[in-house]
């Protein structure tokens, strides 16, 4: 399955591997994983709040221009949500292609793409058990969409 | 129609899902919001910085000015944080 | 050992899961691996060839680089040589940063300038046996190369 | 000094490294490359296009016009295609 939604831990080096398993037509497998950082010690967890179902199309939709704009032999999309601990995988994505341009663009894309456009939410929770509050949008994050749209 | 919230928008009205019955003035999406938000506090409360609020209809993302016309669900969260 | 020029295969992910162990600040990991591609069924084998000792250094300072650019909590590269089937791997470099957009600029930088100045060569023999020569430079590859370099 | 040849370089002149003991005229890497065209045809033909030509002066890339000066190792290849 390409795009999955779930609380479930997972193995980003199996679904880059299911990429070029039984062919040769591959060069490059770009792979990215989203971790939980700790912020400086501060962070205890972050817990991820989703729509379901909105979640799994939006991502379907980001998925599906990548696959239009780029030459991609296989993809995988996985973004975790529940209660993660610093160190905890939150999010992968994993593009296969001839060459590795578009591989890396791709993936790049729906990372961008994912993280202003797929309904989850991040809530911080810190070390000494308070609740710190809803993470907020950064305007970095649009930017980084935003030059993905024709001039 | 259904309406569900999340984040800090679920939050402040305290509810996460719930059926509403608008008025048949209450056409768009941004009119939901102001018909929501003179129910009470805590929907004002969510509602009270439009910038800031992100609606979907039937689960795809829309603009304040969409027409709820014969949607059956309308979500109402802040931008997303996910990846 | 963040730089290795070796016969032997590599496992990816271990390498890249290297990078998170024991520590919770890295937010970002980014993989990438270069496969044997068999071109359309032609091709049966590369035979890659590389510049002993200076292989290591050139990739060392390509790293330097992309430390000095970049803010990278950590990062590896793997460059095989000797005989290669299709399928099998052939680079990979992985890097690991708080925040995704350095993780991605560093790991595509490093491929780029590695394939321009990493003294390896390959050659490539057909499915019938024959050789079918050197695989010639790409202008493409230069010009990767060049967009990271200052106007 | 010792010369090493890689990849088409070394399979036209027929070895993978050799001892050189170029005149004192031969100063730049350039000047090397001339010298040893004059040997015979293979070293000619590994030659023939400049353009094609990459060198390596102790393992660091050098332009043509750079000075032997001491250095011990130099080194022929093609253009580098890994990755």
């Amino acid at each position: 399955m390409e795009i999955r939604v779930q609380r479930e831990d997972f193995v980003a080096s199996e679904e880059a591997l299911a990429l070029t398993r039984s062919r040769a037509d591959v060069g490059a497998v770009v792979t990215f994983v989203g971790l939980c950082r700790d912020e400086g010690g501060k962070l205890a967890a972050l817990e991820i709040e989703h729509y379901p179902g909105m979640a799994e199309a939006e991502i379907a939709l980001v998925v599906e221009e990548a696959r239009q704009r780029w030459p991609l032999l296989g993809l995988r999309v996985i973004h975790r949500y529940g209660r993660l601990a610093p160190g905890d995988q939150i999010v992968m994505v994993a593009t296969a292609s001839s060459h590795r341009g578009a591989a890396f663009a791709a993936a790049e894309f729906l990372m961008d793409y994912m993280k202003t456009r797929a309904p989850f939410w991040k809530r911080a929770r810190g070390v000494d058990g308070a609740v710190q509050g809803w993470v907020e949008a950064k305007d970095a994050d649009d930017a980084s969409a935003a030059r993905w749209r024709a001039p | 129609m259904k309406a569900v919230y999340f984040a800090w928008v679920r939050e402040r009205i305290g509810k996460a899902e719930e059926e509403i019955d608008p008025p048949a003035e209450v056409v768009t999406v941004a009119d939901l919001i102001g018909w929501l938000s003179r129910r009470d506090e805590g929907y004002a409360h969510a509602f009270e910085n439009p910038r800031t609020i992100r609606a979907a209809l039937d689960r795809a993302h829309v603009k304040p000015d969409a027409a709820l016309a014969g949607a059956r669900e309308v979500a109402f969260f802040p931008p997303m944080t996910g990846g």
